[in-house]
């Protein structure tokens, strides 16, 4: 297929040359921690939820070891508390959610045709929160101040009087900088996907996995600063006295049941929905045509954002709600399964009418349809409160979250790996270690997880360290354990793969798969500009337009890092904004911020000293630089 | 360049979690604790011929050990200390959070207090009460007039809160003090 | 699509300014952000107000309501600050120098009455955050607003500094427009919670 | 049920076939389980059914779409043209599967309609109370001397309506007696009604459902379902004090009951032991188990629950009492007393 690569002519070249130059990231290992070029902070930020991944795995074994046998005393209850919180805690904080947008931070750029990310600096910014508030958690965990209270930490068993000690508060802690972390993230995705599409690109044209992220930006936008006012709330009751969730001062428990749900339901869509965008990514190049209902797969998105607002309470249908409430919720919890449903149903039509190519990528999506669809069905029961009221807080419900979870966003992300694995690294990842990865997974992820089904109807609670022999769930348990052994093995699998691949995988070229979204129109591994010329673009597909090669924006200075900003709908050529050099004070600041953050688990004054650092870091960062600017001045056309 | 850093950060992690485990944040279950020293000859009084006798230092280990201190509290109100001893504040017995110590301040005083029992209304809860737990007694009751870092000290219960929680109290310098008149 | 892109391989954008003001920068989309996220934390914090409310018999528990002096004082402050503000942001998107310096210290003495007068807000409550829930919830939202006053005072006193100090680009004026503009959220979003803080509790 | 579903809900019955005493949603003995069995068991058709279409229709797909790779040129011609057919299907499909949720929507509310309405005439109304990690029951009754109260074991009549009054005194616990209702959470500041009706006699096991801290695991009730009179039998002897006549080994028992930590915390009706912090002991040897439900009622695990109790459960509030076999063994033949 053409790229702009093979027709560069020598003055592109020379062009090329010094696009490198602008747009790289500087040496050394100052330069290291100043970097702010998108593709270098997304691989780290993919690389370090991975590691989140794997830690989060490893306590998923012991626990399953635990749990391999009734009466079993591996561990106790105290450490088994731990294990199950931070396994929760890391999965949804460390991993689901923040991969999803490391993954974009890459993509979204070059789907878009764009040289960078908005924001550069506070990219880099987001990443080293994500990374000291994620090793907060775990030198806790490692120093015995591991949080115990479940990832969902309810009060009171969280609050003051039965959490004594730090534990609970490295959790809240750990939320704040997630959750400031990923805000930021979403702001940056909006703002470049609003602003910094090629020129052409309509938002009709925009390809769905780019829809898809701003749909799951936006739902941060609401959904986090739910769990951030309950965490500090919570971390307020706990270290200053205040009475939000005590009973006896005017305080309810049920305000922080309200307050997380309120987020943590959404959130299952913030994992959930960028995977709908890798299917469809997949699905389109792997069937050799378009995605069918396109307008359709858009809407369901966007359905599926807004009903995610309105199910929280039925993760509460045990508690007194009023019977009418509980008819609204359970209603809208079953209708969300409808968009999902057209999206299936687009996709299966879509295979239907398409030439299949059976690679590795395609073996992940297709794992979906059958694991998220079973997930899917088992949320349609949850959503009954008749149902729920029988299953709730039991194994069914962890048989249900990972079937939707692993299904439902794993699948996808591992398909997504093998999908743009050249893209990141210019070499394919082997077919052969790909197949045993994908049929390992899968067998290993059904028997682990389909016993839990019959282990909560059968009276198994969730989050028990032990269970008495007499119960008779031994056989199941054991099984279980023996699918997550499996499990185990297939991920090993991947990381042999990836890790051999990176250095002797066939070269891929830019674009091995023969696809049509702009990502592909470059080198891989693209270079730090991005694109030596940024495409225009021509349709949905614009690397399968009859013509080909897209045509080319000129205009752009090669010797600073000028990008092109278009407009809001149609994206038509508007402005040519100079983007921010590379910076050690993101670094810096999230090393204040930091600190401001973990002493303030010690002492409310930590907020007060703690800030005057953050201030000058932050105002550093900001403060221009007066020979670049002059250089600016001197170039300025002004509106 | 990149795979160094991390496993660097990586590294720190580990070490990190090589340095001695946070006792603080340990849930020890029942069962006397390491290094409880012996109580406290039976005194009366703080007074004393010659040098007065240095203060006794059992060093209760629960006193740096956020649940025991914790479950100390749990247990203040369900032995219905409080009967006497009101939320700390005093009643018909002596206040708690206050600098004035009758018997003396020392975990060992407070641990024979309680074991012992004293006149005028202190029963003796000897054998009634598990030694371990009278230790974990003496490190809230402690805890009460701010004797304990901030970061072991409980916060507020989830009950009608009497005044401040524990760990806010500032530190009173425990001042011996003879009887009451009312004791007399 | 428009056939300019089509007639010639290539699209040359040379001729377009390189800063623009609203929603044409970037700058405007992350302070959009912002707003979106922080007016989100301000209607949550007030919804929790109105539940815990409505599981209390009394309100507000066992206290009196906060005085209304100082905190309708500083409603008339901020709401006169935004004037100074409003200069301000029309004399950045002329680009003129010296009406920006100008108004730019105006609103910075404003900023510091206003913060002056909150310290004095914070006084006359009536109540502490560890009296009952009632308070809590009371001085979670004061102090989340006034987190955003200092932020923005402390914004506007280096955009301020830089205004004199240099050095200076075009895009500086869409900062001082674009900080101009979070101000006025600033100001806005005072409102409701001048209403929730002190008329919700007489009422 | 249909034939697709009839292998599966074999499947899902010998889930149900385990444990004794019964614990299990699949398991019905009361009338508001059996309701919730039935919803259950229509959903499980209905999404059997629906998981083989969709799966039906992949596998179809993927069996006679043709093969294609990297090189076969990509058709866009869809991206101008409609495609009618798969419209129709998709539209086809999403319409089938709104009708079906409709269906089940509609089941749920009716289901949830009769387990609010549950005739109530006669019911046995009592007080569950639970603590970190135990059961405390109080049985009500018009006549405040016919009040009693026990912990961990309830026994309730066959066929008489029951109402449960749900408190917490410590953190969030989760009542749950799969084989006779769902589930409730049981708040601290709050109270929530739980009514159930047992349609078979058997003794049922339950089991706090919300994570509630160390022993949450281990924090089991049974409920004995019983033909009326034996009930009220049984309430009777509830409702008496422990006795006093005792061989002298057990009154010396009873010495080191009052003399040690047992009597902090644990109430013996009618000898001056009334405290509320663990179980009321009055008819402990009346009762099958220990420990909240976990460990058989013997001399030895009772000995054995006395001396070292964190072996049992770790973390349980239930301190180790150092004992002379002397006293040990006088305790033990005391509490073997307390029918």
């Amino acid at each position: 297929m053409n790229t702009t690569t093979t027709r560069l002519t020598a003055d592109m070249q020379q062009s090329a040359a010094r696009l490198e130059q602008t747009w790289r990231d500087p040496p050394g290992i100052l330069g290291w921690f100043s970097a702010i070029n998108h593709k270098t902070i997304a691989v780290r930020f993919m690389l370090t939820t991975m590691g989140f991944f794997l830690a989060g795995g490893v306590l998923a074994l012991i626990m399953r070891l635990q749990l391999a046998r009734p009466e079993n005393h591996l561990v106790g209850p105290d450490f088994y508390n731990q294990l199950f919180t931070m396994h929760g805690t890391t999965m949804m904080f460390l991993f689901a959610v923040p991969v999803m947008q490391a993954v974009g931070s890459y993509l979204v750029p070059l789907m878009l045709g764009a040289r960078s990310l908005a924001f550069p600096r506070m990219n880099a910014f987001a990443y080293w929160i994500f990374l000291f508030g994620g090793l907060m958690l775990y030198v806790g965990f490692l120093l015995d101040i591991g949080p115990d209270a479940g990832w969902f930490a309810y009060v009171p068993l969280a609050g003051p009087d039965y959490s004594p000690g730090k534990r609970v508060d490295f959790w809240a802690q750990m939320i704040t900088f997630t959750e400031l972390s990923a805000l930021l993230e979403a702001i940056i995705l909006i703002t470049t996907i609003f602003k910094m599409r090629a020129p052409g690109m309509t938002l009709n044209r925009m390809p769905l996995y780019v829809w898809t992220m701003l749909v799951t930006s936006f739902m941060v936008l609401f959904a986090m600063p739910s769990v951030m006012l309950a965490s500090t709330a919570l971390i307020t009751d706990r270290l200053v006295g205040t009475h939000f969730y005590n009973p006896a001062e005017g305080g309810d428990a049920l305000l922080w049941q309200h307050l997380f749900w309120f987020f943590g339901h959404p959130e299952v869509y913030l994992i959930f929905i960028p995977p709908l965008g890798f299917m469809s990514s997949i699905i389109a190049t792997f069937s050799r045509r378009p995605i069918y209902g396109y307008a359709a797969m858009v809407l369901a998105v966007i359905a599926t954002a807004f009903l995610a607002f309105g199910l929280w309470v039925h993760h509460m249908y045990a508690t007194n709600v009023p019977e009418l409430g509980k008819s609204f919720f359970t209603a809208s919890s079953a209708m969300i399964a409808i968009p999902t449903a057209i999206q299936i149903f687009c996709w299966i039509a879509t295979l239907w009418t398409g030439k299949l190519s059976f690679r590795t990528p395609l073996l992940f999506a297709l794992g979906f349809f059958f694991i998220l669809t079973l997930g899917g069905l088992t949320g349609v029961m949850l959503a009954s409160v008749g149902l729920d009221l029988q299953v709730h807080d039991t194994f069914f419900v962890v048989a249900h979250l990972h079937y939707v979870l692993i299904g439902g966003a794993v699948f996808p992300l591992f398909g997504a790996f093998y999908y743009w694995f050249p893209k990141f690294t210019g070499r394919l990842m082997s077919e052969t270690l790909g197949r045993w990865n994908f049929w390992l997974f899968f067998i290993g992820f059904n028997v682990a997880f389909f016993p839990m089904h019959l282990l909560g109807l059968a009276g198994m609670p969730r989050r028990v360290w032990t269970y008495p022999a007499s119960m008779g769930w031994g056989d199941m348990n054991l099984t279980a354990t023996v699918g997550a052994a499996i499990i185990a093995v297939s991920v090993l699998l991947f990381i042999i793969n990836a890790l051999k691949s990176r250095r002797h995988g066939a070269p891929a070229g830019p674009n091995p798969w023969g696809a049509g979204t702009l990502e592909w129109g470059t080198d891989s591994p693209p270079p730090a500009g991005n694109f030596v010329a940024p495409p225009v673009c021509g349709g949905r597909y614009p690397l399968w337009e009859p013509d080909g090669v897209p045509a080319r924006v000129t205009g752009l200075d090669d010797d600073r890092r000028a990008i092109l900003t278009t407009t809001l709908m149609d994206a038509r050529p508007d402005l040519r904004p100079t983007m921010p050099s590379p910076s050690i004070w993101p670094f810096l600041s999230a090393i204040a911020v930091t600190v401001l953050f973990i002493g303030s688990i010690f002492t409310p004054w930590a907020v007060v000293w703690g800030a005057v650092p953050v201030a000058i870091g932050t105002t550093l960062w900001f403060w221009p630089n007066r020979k670049s600017t002059e250089r600016q001045v001197a170039r300025e056309v002004r509106p | 360049m990149k795979i160094t850093v991390t496993t660097g950060l990586w590294a720190c992690v580990i070490a990190s979690a090589l340095l001695a485990g946070c006792y603080r944040e340990q849930r020890p279950l029942p069962g006397a604790p390491a290094t409880a020293a012996p109580t406290d000859p039976l005194r009366l009084t703080s007074l004393q011929p010659g040098e007065p006798k240095a203060a006794v230092n059992s060093g209760n280990p629960y006193e740096d050990n956020a649940y025991a201190t914790a479950q100390g509290k749990h247990l203040f109100k369900q032995y219905n200390c409080n009967g006497c001893h009101g939320s700390g504040g005093g009643g018909s017995g002596p206040a708690l959070m206050d600098d004035k110590w009758i018997y003396g301040s020392e975990p060992a005083n407070i641990y024979a207090t309680i074991v012992q029992g004293r006149p005028n209304g202190m029963p003796s809860f000897g054998g009634h009460i598990p030694e371990d737990q009278v230790w974990q007694l003496v490190a809230y009751i402690r805890s009460m007039s701010g004797q304990l870092r901030s970061d072991v000290a409980p916060s507020r219960s989830d009950s009608l809160s009497p005044g401040k929680p524990e760990q806010r109290r500032e530190k009173e310098t425990p001042t011996p003090e003879s009887l009451p008149q009312s004791a007399k | 699509m428009k056939p300019s892109m089509h007639e010639s391989g290539a699209l040359d954008v040379s001729a377009l300014p390189t800063f623009g003001f609203g929603h044409r920068s970037l700058m405007w989309w992350g302070t959009f952000g912002l707003m979106i996220i922080e007016g989100t934390v301000f209607a949550i914090t007030v919804a929790a107000y109105f539940y815990l409310r409505s599981h209390s018999a009394t309100w507000p528990m066992n206290a009196a309501p906060p005085d209304m002096f100082w905190g309708t004082l500083n409603t008339a402050v901020l709401l006169a600050s935004m004037l100074p503000n409003h200069l301000a942001k029309q004399a950045a998107e002329k680009l003129d120098l010296k009406k920006v310096r100008l108004w730019m210290v105006v609103c910075l003495a404003f900023s510091l009455l206003f913060l002056a007068i909150r310290v004095l807000e914070f006084t006359s409550l009536n109540t502490r955050w560890d009296s009952q829930a009632y308070g809590s919830v009371v001085w979670m939202l004061m102090a989340l607003h006034t987190t955003h006053l200092v932020t923005d005072a402390y914004d506007s006193a280096v955009l301020t500094v830089l205004m004199y100090t240099g050095p200076l680009e075009g895009k500086r004026y869409v900062d001082v427009s674009e900080n101009a503009m979070y101000w006025y959220f600033v100001v806005l979003s005072w409102l409701p919670i001048y209403a929730v803080v002190y008329w919700a509790p007489r009422y | 049920m249909t034939r697709t579903t009839a292998p599966l809900a074999l499947l899902f019955a010998a889930a149900g076939a385990y444990a004794e005493p019964a614990q299990s949603a699949l398991r019905p003995a009361g009338i508001q389980a059996e309701r919730i069995h039935d919803l259950w068991q229509l959903t499980l058709a209905i999404c059997a059914l629906v998981f083989a279409a969709v799966l039906a229709a992949l596998l179809a797909a993927l069996w006679r779409a043709p093969r294609g790779d990297a090189a076969t040129p990509a058709d866009v011609s869809p991206l101008s043209r409609p495609e009618p057919r798969l419209r129709r299907n998709v539209l086809l499909a999403v319409g089938a599967s709104v009708a079906l949720l409709f269906v089940l929507i509609v089941a749920d509310f009716q289901t949830d309609r009769l387990l609010n309405r549950m005739p109530l005439a006669d019911a046995v109304n009592i007080e569950v109370t639970a603590h970190q990690w135990w059961w405390e029951a109080r049985y009500d009754d018009p006549e405040p001397g016919r009040i009693f109260t026990t912990a961990n074991e309830l026994h309730i009549p066959v066929g008489r309506p029951v109402v449960l009054k749900l408190k917490s005194s410590d953190v969030i616990h989760t009542f749950w007696l799969p084989s006779l209702h769902g589930k409730k959470d049981m708040i601290p500041g709050r109270t929530a009604l739980l009514r159930l009706r047992a349609d078979q006699p058997g003794t049922y096991r339950g089991q706090c459902a919300e994570f509630c801290g160390f022993e949450h695991a281990l924090m089991a009730f049974l409920v004995t379902a019983e033909p009326n009179d034996r009930y009220e039998a049984w309430a009777d002897t509830q409702r008496r004090e422990a006795s006093n006549e005792l061989s002298a080994q057990e009154s010396r028992g009873r010495q080191v009951f009052m003399e040690r930590s047992c009597v902090m915390c644990h109430t013996i009706q009618g000898i001056g032991a009334n405290a509320t912090f663990g179980p009321d002991l009055t008819h402990l040897a009346g009762r099958a188990t220990l420990a909240s439900g976990v460990l058989p009622n013997n001399r030895e695990q009772l000995a054995a629950w006395i001396t070292k109790p964190q072996q049992q459960k770790p973390g349980t509030n239930m301190p180790s009492t150092a004992l002379s076999q002397e006293e040990l063994d006088a305790l033990l033949a005391y509490l073997g007393t307390l029918k």
